[in-house]
């Protein structure tokens, strides 16, 4: 092993920086802790959304919302390190999720994988030269009657064959799916006034019937 | 499932159309006791995995609470299980109508939906028909024009099994790491923000409609005593038609797999080699043991940990079981939570022992250790906080014990130093 | 204690009267005196010219000077354990420890003094040392002008591995079944403690 | 009170507590590393796990369970019947010891915890002889996470002792477990280094060598070291600790368990307060000064010397010229020596106490987090006043009668030229003559001064006598609260200089070693309210 130590006395988020967060993230985060009891418990969907919104939760976003939660800094990075789908350094533009549970490696998950692996000339949580593509796994997307499939981004790709793989990649809009979206839950950050009807007064009530 | 494959499921319109919400109605005419009564009566048994009576669930309820809180567990993460996602895809409006009659029961005010998140598609599904039922007055203030008020609110998970484990899916909603609580308190006392919690299966509350429209004893009608009602049980892996169906709790694993109208047989040239029944937790199945019934108890008679979500993964005799050992182990080995020694350090130990001997490097002892390491993590009950080392031991001693003569003979086949190669390179 | 199922009674034997004159093992001495005595006369020498002579040592367990050892990259062995100082009957050694400018080394020694003049040659440091790092060699002369001379540091001790590098002391001297035992005549000259029990 | 069996003996404990806690307290060696008494309660490394007996579910009869629970997390109640000796426990003890070792990189040679490390007792205790794992470690990497402390990862057994602390006690949460499974660690966000004043007990609630103090890092193997008894003087709280030293020199202060003081704590202002003791500056020889003529007379003349200069000046002038300048740093013990003393050359003495050290203000933990509502009950405090036996020298003062002054008016009095002769007792480890006290050293026709370093007055005085640290003395000190607590002498002072109580004892005309116990006994005859000290209770050395 080595004996050198990693320095965490050393600053990763310079004090002066301009804030990372637009005004609308913050106010939305802020809008989700009326859903709780605890500010805290918002930190999932805030993730959430810092992660939609820059691609990656950085240093520097996870302090801002720590702020905004009143946690510590070392709280969010806590957390956001034990689950998987959070990722701390930049990933390309769309970042592909091949799942290996067992219903897909049985039916092929593992080739499809290499394939792409071979295809983008990246391993795994790697990010293809371009930008374009990163690549994932996980243990599985419940999809197994689908099997083997694949997520980009937001599009579940079911019964992925190898042949598919190029047109897939192909596809500009093989990462987006088409249904109709909430309003409340979509609506760009920035228009975010109306919540659910009465998300702020509720969480005050104690009393039961 | 009436409603799954019906054109526009997921509309309020086509659910109303088709007696939606009917049954919210008459449990909010009742009193919650009556109502929790009716579920007790029904003796529905959770969904999820471990099959515990939601009604005595809900009684455990203190009395005098002034607060409860529902917590919906969308987060099916048992491979190969995807029920869940099957309800929430085509058919959201039942579950919204059973949230409303547990959280009208357990006098809840707000419900927690805990979805997945790898479900992207279902989530704008259910969000847009949790929208229609505010906007229709079955959420919010005034739920259906009584005095009972109801918020539901979706909070997505982010990848991690172990968050489908109650006390880990509290844990995760309070915004921290999905580290399941040591019990007691249990959450019926002290779960989510300390307030008495109920933590149901999608799957639990989207009986509770029909439970209330139809009555305890429809419900109880369908199959064994034990194991009432319909369940939902998923076919994966090379069959005919994969796929998530509905039957009663006295269908065996063989009908799952070759009936017409579920399974349909395996693919062409392929045949059954095992059979993981009830999502991978709870153990395998040899193809002799196909006749297994698929309820609460007959699982136990095949060495099995239980029903578990009942969703069927069959792997076929061209795949090498270790592939499949290996699968299992790195899953558990991926997805503990590394709060609990036993858990953390068994299950990375496997994965490494089964990558290994996939790798063909294992040697006869290995087999031996991973039987140990299996029943040293799970000798017991109470060796760990929650069930996920039951859940990784089981799947490898069932695999270890019921195929070993393939894998010693794997392991025989192996050409001679290759261990010793294998692990001098990697220490 | 001594459990009493492992105390041995012995009675001294009985001597007979002819024995009790005790001239045959009189004349029996005198005969190994006066063959050695012959031996020296006319056949072999036993005294060693010494320094210019060296003596022929038993080198399975000879028990001398201490030295440090060096590892495969010529840094010291040693990782400042101190296990040999704390195994040391006589607190003899002397150790510093500090973290080592090796990156896969976490500790070494800043100081390493040794006072082999306190020192009783137990060889329990090097019984002791996890890293093989601390070893007797086979030297003996060693000397010295002050009682500071005799302890020897770091760099001395290593100096002593570099001049005796080709030499490898065997660590755990194997006590027993060395060829002089049972047959005193074959054993070659006993120094560093043979006792064949 | 409630009875409970634990391996077939009958046990009485407090209600409501934690069986492991109960065992641990009557004597039972059960392993343990996530349970810490002062922590909350988070049974995840299941090493303490035990049989139970409950009602069986058809036949309510009391019967072993036929699963196993943590003694961490059972709370004691009446009529318990556990046991740890049975042989599911000892196996899954076993097999949980080589879980803990799969990965542990066995670099106890090198690693300071050594000797101390629950690791090595547990396995040799508990353990099996061998890992069987043959496949690679994970290996994890050793972080700097903050000024004094180390952190290596891959010794850890996530146990997060460590970060329940930060959270609980100290309140201000450097410290995380990142990651999830086999690859979690113990991390800070970086840039966030932990750096409370509270931070070193993380270093010793830490079962395994994975947070260690880079303040003692390589200094000494921990077998060597000889554990003391002490106070710490850093301030008016009185924390009981232990001193940790070795040929003489002290290298590490530890807390010791208090709970009417401390609980298990300290902080790192006293922790790392020791260093002045080791100053080459200190004054270790006693020095007599006529015109410019110094001397060091030998200790031994030093009693009559004194004794004979004050009762020469009290002839030549008037008794009540005498005045006494106590420290708040001297033990109550040799505070009343001096006392004695003067009072017996000079009954109408004046005393005083000198200034008592103020820095900043008090500070709470667990510091309150942002934002929330209500400040946390506190569970620590680190006083303003920096001096350990203010209240001690006070009571002593209040009961000895007399002309007793405050400083201020001392000072006042003394530069007016109302005293000629003076013992001033410094002992502080900060300089503390300032400038109006440094004038007074010329104002005296005979000046004892006894001190830990030069300054003004020692310049100026007749007579200077070396002051030892504590950790040199022994005697009481009387905290904040008024609880007086004893401390033994870890190490002897440095050569030439001898421990105060001895000069004072003989000087005050016994004979004889002193010894704060004998010194109690003496002031119990005179005042027996002086005399009660409280010993925090021993606990076990297996309940860490």
């Amino acid at each position: 092993m080595s004996w050198k130590a990693i320095d965490r006395n050393q600053a990763v988020v310079d004090a002066d920086a301009p804030p990372l967060l637009s005004e609308g993230v913050r106010e939305k985060i802020l809008s989700y802790t009326h859903r709780y009891e605890t500010k805290r418990a918002a930190l999932l969907p805030a993730l959430h959304l810092v992660q939609n919104t820059l691609g990656h939760v950085s240093w520097q976003a996870m302090v801002e919302i720590a702020a905004l939660l009143d946690i510590q800094p070392s709280d969010v990075f806590d957390t956001l390190t034990f689950y998987t789908h959070f990722w701390t350094h930049p990933k390309g533009e769309k970042v592909i999720t091949v799942c290996r549970s067992l219903s897909c490696e049985v039916l092929g998950g593992a080739a499809v994988l290499d394939a792409l692996k071979a295809r983008l000339g990246i391993e795994e949580h790697g990010t293809s030269s371009d930008g374009q593509y990163s690549l994932v796994t996980e243990e599985c997307l419940a999809g197994c009657d689908h099997a083997p499939c694949m997520l980009i981004n937001e599009k579940l790709h079911k019964n992925v064959k190898l042949d598919d793989l190029e047109r897939i990649l192909a596809d500009g809009d093989n990462d987006r799916v088409d249904m109709p979206r909430s309003d409340l839950f979509d609506a760009p950050p920035v228009a975010e006034s109306k919540q659910p009807a009465s998300a702020t007064e509720d969480d005050s009530r104690t009393t039961d019937d | 499932m009436k409603n799954v494959g019906v054109d526009g499921s997921t509309t309020l319109k086509v659910y109303e159309s088709r007696g939606g919400y009917v049954a919210a109605r008459k449990a909010l005419a009742m009193d919650t006791n009556a109502v929790v009564e009716e579920v007790k009566k029904a003796n529905l048994r959770g969904r999820g995995g471990a099959g515990f009576p939601a009604g005595v669930k809900w009684g455990f309820l203190p009395k005098d609470r002034t607060t409860t809180l529902l917590c919906v567990n969308a987060d099916e993460s048992e491979p190969p299980t995807f029920c869940n996602r099957v309800l929430m895809e085509h058919d959201p409006h039942q579950l919204i109508e059973g949230t409303i009659i547990a959280a009208y029961a357990t006098r809840s005010q707000v419900a927690y939906i805990y979805m997945r998140g790898e479900f992207h598609e279902q989530f704008h599904v259910l969000q847009k028909a949790i929208d229609e039922a505010y906007e229709a007055g079955y959420l919010g203030k005034k739920v259906l024009g009584t005095d009972y008020a109801l918020e539901c609110y979706i909070h997505r998970g982010a990848g991690a099994y172990v968050c489908g484990e109650e006390t880990g899916l509290i844990e995760s909603l309070e915004g921290k790491r999905g580290q399941p609580r040591i019990k007691p308190p249990f959450p019926a006392i002290e779960g989510l923000f300390r307030r008495p919690t109920v933590v149901n299966n999608v799957e639990t509350l989207s009986c509770l409609p029909h439970i209330m429209e139809r009555g305890a004893d429809w419900f109880t009608g369908i199959g064994p005593p034990h194991s009432a009602g319909p369940k939902l049980f998923c076919v994966s892996g090379p069959v005919n038609k994969p796929g998530c169906y509905e039957a009663a709790m006295d269908i065996t694993v063989r009908e799952l797999i070759e009936r017409d109208d579920m399974g349909g047989g395996m693919l062409s040239g392929r045949k059954v080699k095992a059979v993981f029944p009830g999502g991978l937790s709870m153990g395998v199945l040899t193809v002799d043991e196909l006749d297994m019934k698929m309820d609460f108890e007959d699982p136990r008679n095949y060495s099995l940990l239980g029903l578990g979500t009942a969703a069927a993964v069959v792997v076929d005799d061209a795949t090498d079981i270790r592939l499949v050992l290996r699968n299992v182990a790195r899953f558990y080995g991926t997805e503990s939570c590394g709060q609990c020694t036993q858990c953390r350090e068994g299950t990375s130990w496997m994965q490494r022992i089964a990558q290994r001997i996939e790798s063909g490097a294992g040697r006869m002892e290995d087999l031996d250790l991973l039987l140990e390491t299996a029943r040293n993590m799970g000798m017991m009950p109470g060796l760990s906080i929650c069930g996920l080392s039951d859940g990784a031991t089981y799947p490898i001693e069932t695999i270890v014990k019921k195929f070993r003569p393939e894998l010693e003979a794997a392991i025989r086949s192996q050409p001679a130093g290759q261990v010793e190669a294998v692990l001098q390179a990697a220490n | 204690m001594i459990p009493d199922e492992d105390i041995i009674q012995l009675e001294a034997p009985q001597l007979s009267s002819p024995e009790r004159l005790y001239l045959p093992q009189i004349v029996d001495g005198m005969r190994v005196t006066l063959a050695h005595l012959g031996k020296s006369l006319f056949k072999e020498t036993m005294t060693v010219q010494y320094p210019e002579e060296k003596r022929d040592l038993r080198v399975e367990n000879y028990r001398g000077v201490h030295r440090l050892n060096r590892d495969e990259k010529d840094r010291v062995a040693c990782v400042a354990c101190f296990m040999c100082a704390t195994a040391c009957p006589v607190h003899c050694i002397h150790i510093e420890g500090g973290e080592s400018p090796w990156e896969d080394r976490e500790k070494y020694p800043v100081k390493f003094d040794l006072d082999e003049l306190r020192c009783i040659y137990c060889g329990m440091c090097e019984e002791a040392c996890p890293v093989d790092a601390i070893e007797l060699t086979h030297t003996y002369d060693l000397v010295g002008r002050s009682r500071e001379e005799m302890i020897l540091g770091k760099e001395e001790l290593l100096a002593i591995y570099d001049a005796t590098k080709a030499e490898k002391p065997r660590k755990n001297p194997r006590i027993t079944g060395y060829p002089g035992t049972g047959n005193p005549s074959a054993a070659g000259p006993s120094l560093a403690g043979g006792n064949p029990s | 009170m409630a009875k409970i069996i634990i391996d077939n003996q009958e046990l009485e404990c407090r209600e409501g507590m934690p069986v492991l806690r109960a065992a641990l307290e009557a004597g039972w060696d059960i392993p343990h590393y996530c349970y810490h008494p002062g922590l909350s309660v988070a049974a995840s490394c299941r090493l303490c796990l035990m049989e139970m007996k409950m009602p069986h579910p058809k036949t309510r009869e009391m019967d072993w369970a036929p699963k196993l629970f943590p003694a961490c997390q059972t709370p004691v109640r009446d009529g318990l019947e556990v046991r740890f000796n049975s042989d599911v426990v000892k196996t899954a003890q076993e097999s949980c010891m080589e879980f803990f070792l799969l990965n542990h990189p066995l670099d106890c040679p090198v690693c300071d915890q050594a000797g101390e490390c629950c690791l090595q007792d547990y396995s040799y205790k508990f353990g099996r002889a061998e890992s069987r794992m043959v496949d690679p470690k994970v290996v994890n990497p050793k972080k700097d996470i903050g000024p004094h402390t180390l952190l290596y990862t891959d010794r850890c057994v996530t146990c997060t002792r460590c970060v329940r602390f930060t959270r609980e006690i100290a309140g201000t949460g450097e410290l995380c477990l990142v990651q999830r499974g086999s690859k979690n660690e113990i991390d800070v966000f970086p840039g966030r280094p932990l750096d409370n004043p509270m931070q070193g007990n993380v270093v010793d609630i830490c079962p395994v060598g994975c947070l260690l103090d880079k303040d003692f890092l390589f200094k000494r193997r921990v077998w060597e070291l000889t554990g003391t008894s002490s106070i710490c003087p850093g301030c008016a709280t009185g924390c009981s600790i232990r001193v940790d030293h070795a040929d003489n020199r002290v290298y590490r202060l530890k807390p010791r368990y208090n709970p009417k003081v401390n609980d298990w704590w300290m902080c790192d202002e006293g922790r790392f307060g020791f260093k002045y003791t080791q100053d080459n500056a200190r004054i270790i020889k006693p020095m007599l000064r006529r015109g410019r003529e110094e001397t060091s007379p030998s200790w031994r003349e030093i009693p009559d010397i004194v004794r004979f200069r004050f009762q020469d000046h009290v002839r030549a002038s008037s008794a009540d010229k005498v005045v006494a300048v106590l420290s708040p740093f001297m033990a109550t013990e040799e505070a009343w020596l001096l006392i004695r003393f003067i009072r017996e050359v000079a009954p109408e003495a004046a005393l005083a106490m000198g200034p008592v050290p103020v820095e900043g203000e008090p500070q709470a933990f667990p510091c309150a987090p942002p934002g929330a509502p209500s400040m946390p009950d506190v569970k620590f405090t680190i006083l303003e006043e920096k001096c350990p036996n203010r209240r001690g020298i006070e009571q002593l003062l209040e009961v000895s009668g007399g002309t007793v002054l405050t400083f201020e008016a001392f000072s006042e009095q003394a530069a007016k030229g109302d005293f000629t002769a003076a013992w001033i007792v410094g002992g502080y480890p900060k300089p503390w003559v300032e400038k109006d006290t440094a004038k007074l050293g010329s104002k005296f026709g005979l000046l004892v001064v006894q001190d830990l370093f030069e300054n003004k007055l020692t310049e100026a005085a007749a007579i200077v006598l070396p002051a030892c640290a504590w950790v040199e003395r022994d005697g009481s000190f009387v905290n904040a609260k008024g609880l007086a607590q004893p401390f033994e002498r870890a190490i002897s002072p440095p050569d030439g200089a001898m421990r105060d109580g001895q000069y004072l004892f003989e000087i005050a005309g016994f004979e004889g070693l002193y010894s704060g116990q004998r010194v109690r006994e003496l002031m119990a005859e005179a005042t027996a309210s002086l005399t009660e000290v409280y010993e925090a209770p021993p606990i076990p050395a297996h309940a860490h």
